[in-house]
């Protein structure tokens, strides 16, 4: 199989899309945020509450590929009970040193993971998805 | 005898990709090197605008636009070639059918039919114009194969169906759609029908007069010819009696600041300066068609679709989805939990080009309970050996994801 | 140095036609090699669909047909890609606005200002809108040399004025109109306005940001582009508050049976396929059109068209049709009382081409009183030689049609 | 000057063009057929009254090319006198025998001239724009 594709799907992010973390819906969460890629129908329902700036009860529910359902699992895992600005932090991290720069300081596998994302255009957006949503979220509900 | 290998030749593209399997054909197809050649000859040798052109170049350029139109009117059976318009695609020319035909005869209460298996395309235009008229939009049911039920179909229709709309070919199924039947009683009720032929055109027998279609449109670039370029076939009684909806030059009679006179059709529907060179291309890619016997070409679709899927069936956890008896070249699947995305990555990732997602069918995908398909189409250059290799690539998709 | 022989080798229907004196540059213009390429590079090395693609090949065609269209919004001096359109063509970019824009904010009782020169596409929309919503078609006069008198414009406009429309660069009379002024004067009263730049988008610097124009609309075969493509820019917060008029696929972000969300500016304004090849071209005309000063440019196009009014003053029986100080390489001009048609065909003969008749300015013909002119019109790769041969030619018409 | 643009603007279309035969208006004729051009807007009347099914007090008005022009005068001289049928058998000589076919065995210049727009595929229309619409008029109204 391509080199390429193995450095893809990586065996972490394949165990995330069989073992989703937080896998499941909460409708009476105090915050539901939609991830949704019209381009290809990927959706993923974030739920989550803020307590005292905290973000706590975090899951997620929805469809799409293995990318996109891994990068959204890892994203619940990395800031549930993060307080929000941390959190930012966090979702800055990935979108802008693992997905724009591909830095190497970063050895965290459940991030590098998805650096080679950028070697697929078409599927770069799977990567981000729930990602900018969050990001969108904290930008505006941060201080 | 037909020659895929023979017939691979004629496409450039497969000279510079050999290694490009390419089985997304219901997408767009590839270009046989007449149609390219065509296009940049006329850039080269030969570009004017057309109409009013005086000098011979323009009046040549003039007088080939209108051979293809004469061509595509016999290519698809038309009496006169003034029920061909050229637009910019099965898109602009079925909300082109919308906008003058449908909308001006539409009323509160009326109805408009169609079957659950459209393309987006022919079928939004009519749920607005439904929408902005108080009418409603009908769906037409199928079974779980993907086949439309004619009974149901024909309880659908009353004396309120001011149109029905139908798929020649579903672009997702593969389903072929008996429009002979559906022809018979709409007329036997007088409501006209638009039959949606984007994936019928390239390989089907299409004789709009003897199946006395009211209108049937289709795209250039599904044929082996040029984007750009799209055909509105509409019986002259429909043609003089629309109104034109887009405005312009050339299109007119006479024009002063109160009042328009539009010109005859088609030339009412072609405003403005039109895709000249994709119609001269498009000309190449109907004879490029006709140069083949449609038998031929019919078998050899069929055996790539039959042995497509009979490997697929073989692999754990495909499912196809749309199994109509009548099918053309294209199959749809799901693999398992496997997303079509990721079906279509690896693909891509061994060269193999398919298409992923719900092909602008998303309520049919709604109807099926799934998200999506991976969906393989086949056009003539197609070889048997290119479906060996895909097969054997999904399954090896099918272990990567399921741990071998 | 600008060298029009130089850039005459870019153009390969000039090594085809040596003998070719193209004066119909208005009309459509030729094409460099660059753009026929693209063209042809695309159909023979990368051709696939846009939108929803996962292989490479698919990914990379989107990519660059999202490029061009950041190109297409430099090169005017847009602020976001986001802002441009692809279109058919002008006319549709002008019927896109009419259709989506002006209609649904027009009532009865308001008014749309446009001029006396405009083309049939900058007129006929905007007439038939009016005529459905029991609107005015206001027209701005101009005086004998063809220039609009900006007092009696504004005047003209009030706060029943629901748009301005007017051409940048008239086709017919070569006229370039005074936009800025146009602009503010309009949007003192918060008039939104319309530029077609069909005939100024190859030569003229064009920044709509800074011009703070709501809608400019041009075609890329009238720059050096291929035919079958537009381009509609508009302000983004027009955008956001327009729904789309025609439907399809990949201009959605979901559809049901019973209703359809469509997606965001510019895509819900691009149902179905796009003319692909078609805006790669366009891509390269934008970068052949940069790659000149555009000074230099000017200066050429100024010195051609002042030796062909002084030459074409000296024939006997020559009035040239539109005189105003300011304009563009167009002339425009009648003959004694040779017919245009006559004059046309003894140009054609001798290879030269000429446009001739109303071209497309009916009304504004009617206010000289003529049935129409002989048009020369020039491009970058015109040359002085090629003048002078028009006038020698021109003046021997003259001498057979009126007894020597 | 070019040879085939000779054979077409011969002496005897220019003279029909700058000497129009009953070239003027008469707008209480009985009849009044409009040759109109939207290609080009070249735009001929043609008044005439038909008296025991003869045409006469034929005349024409408008404006067009030269070769439009000339061929509007020579249709009016014509058939100017002649009975419906005879007329529509100089029509079908002129547009079936000098532009389809291009016979060898008419010899009347004034016919004959117009052969050489066949050569000028933009300015056929010219030559047979009024013949056209007479044809129109004389089908219908013969027997
Ligand atoms: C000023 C002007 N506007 C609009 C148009 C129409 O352009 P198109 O035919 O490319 O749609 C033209 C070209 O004829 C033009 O000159
Ligand atoms: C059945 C069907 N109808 C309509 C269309 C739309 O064609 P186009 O995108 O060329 O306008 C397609 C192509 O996707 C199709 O498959």
């Amino acid at each position: 199989m391509d080199d390429k594709l193995k450095e893809l799907y990586k065996s972490v992010i394949l165990e995330h899309d069989r073992s989703p973390f937080n896998y499941n819906k909460n409708e009476s969460a105090e915050h539901i945020i939609q991830a949704y890629n019209e381009i290809c129908g990927d959706r993923f329902d974030i739920f989550f509450d803020v307590k005292n700036g905290v973000i706590s009860n975090i899951c997620f529910h929805g469809y799409g590929c293995a990318i996109s359902k891994a990068s959204t699992s890892i994203l619940i895992k990395k800031i549930k009970g993060q307080p929000i600005d941390d959190a930012k932090k966090i979702v800055d991290l990935f979108l802008n040193n693992i997905i724009v720069n591909n830095s190497n300081e970063i050895k965290d596998e459940e991030f590098t993971a998805f650096s080679a994302a950028r070697e697929f255009p078409a599927r770069l957006k799977c990567a981000t998805l729930a990602w900018d949503e969050m990001n969108k979220f904290l930008t505006v509900n941060g201080k | 005898m037909f020659d895929p290998q023979q017939i691979r030749t004629h496409f450039p593209i497969f000279s510079h990709r050999p290694e490009l399997i390419y089985l997304d054909n219901a997408a767009t197809t590839q270009k046989p090197i007449s149609v390219i050649r065509a296009i940049s000859d006329f850039y080269e040798k030969e570009n004017t605008n057309v109409h009013r052109g005086i000098y011979e170049m323009a009046a040549s350029t003039s007088q080939k636009y209108e051979e293809v139109r004469q061509k595509t009117a016999d290519f698809i059976g038309a009496a006169k070639k003034e029920e061909i318009v050229f637009t910019s695609g099965t898109t602009a020319s079925i909300n082109l059918v919308a906008q003058s035909f449908l909308i001006p005869r539409l009323e509160t209460g009326d109805e408009v039919v169609i079957s659950m298996m459209e393309h987006h395309v022919n079928l939004i235009p009519w749920q607005q114009a439904c929408k902005l008229k108080g009418a409603k939009l009908v769906v037409a049911p199928i079974n779980k194969a993907g086949e439309l039920d004619l009974k149901i179909f024909k309880s659908l229709l009353s004396e309120r169906t001011k149109l029905v709309a139908v798929t020649h070919v579903s672009n997702t199924l593969g389903t072929i759609n008996p429009i002979g039947e559906i022809l018979e009683m709409a007329h036997k009720r007088d409501i006209p029908v638009l039959v949606d032929g984007a994936q019928s055109a390239a390989h089907f027998d299409i004789d709009v007069e003897a199946w006395d279609v009211d209108f049937f449109v289709f795209s250039g670039h599904k044929m082996y010819g040029p984007t750009g370029v799209g055909i509105l076939y509409g019986k002259e009684e429909h043609f003089t009696k629309m109104l034109p909806v887009h405005f312009g030059g050339n299109a007119i009679r006479e024009v002063r600041f109160e009042e328009t006179v539009f010109a005859l059709p088609p030339r009412c529907f072609e405003p403005g300066t039109p895709n000249i060179a994709g119609v001269i291309g498009f000309g190449q890619a109907i004879d490029f068609v006709s140069s083949f016997d449609k038998k031929g070409v019919k078998y050899h679709l069929q055996r790539l679709t039959e042995l497509a899927t009979e490997k697929l069936q073989k692999v754990k956890g495909v499912k196809i989805v749309g199994t109509a008896k009548n099918k053309s070249p294209v199959i749809s699947f799901t693999l398992g939990n496997v997303h079509p995305h990721d079906v279509a990555t690896f693909l891509g990732a061994e060269n193999i080009a398919v298409r992923a997602g719900h092909h602008c069918t998303q309520p049919l995908m709604d109807f099926y309970k799934i998200p999506g398909t991976s969906r393989i189409s086949f056009a003539i250059y197609n070889t048997m050996e290119e479906v060996e290799r895909m097969a054997i690539v999904i399954k090896e998709i099918q272990r990567f994801f399921n741990g071998r």
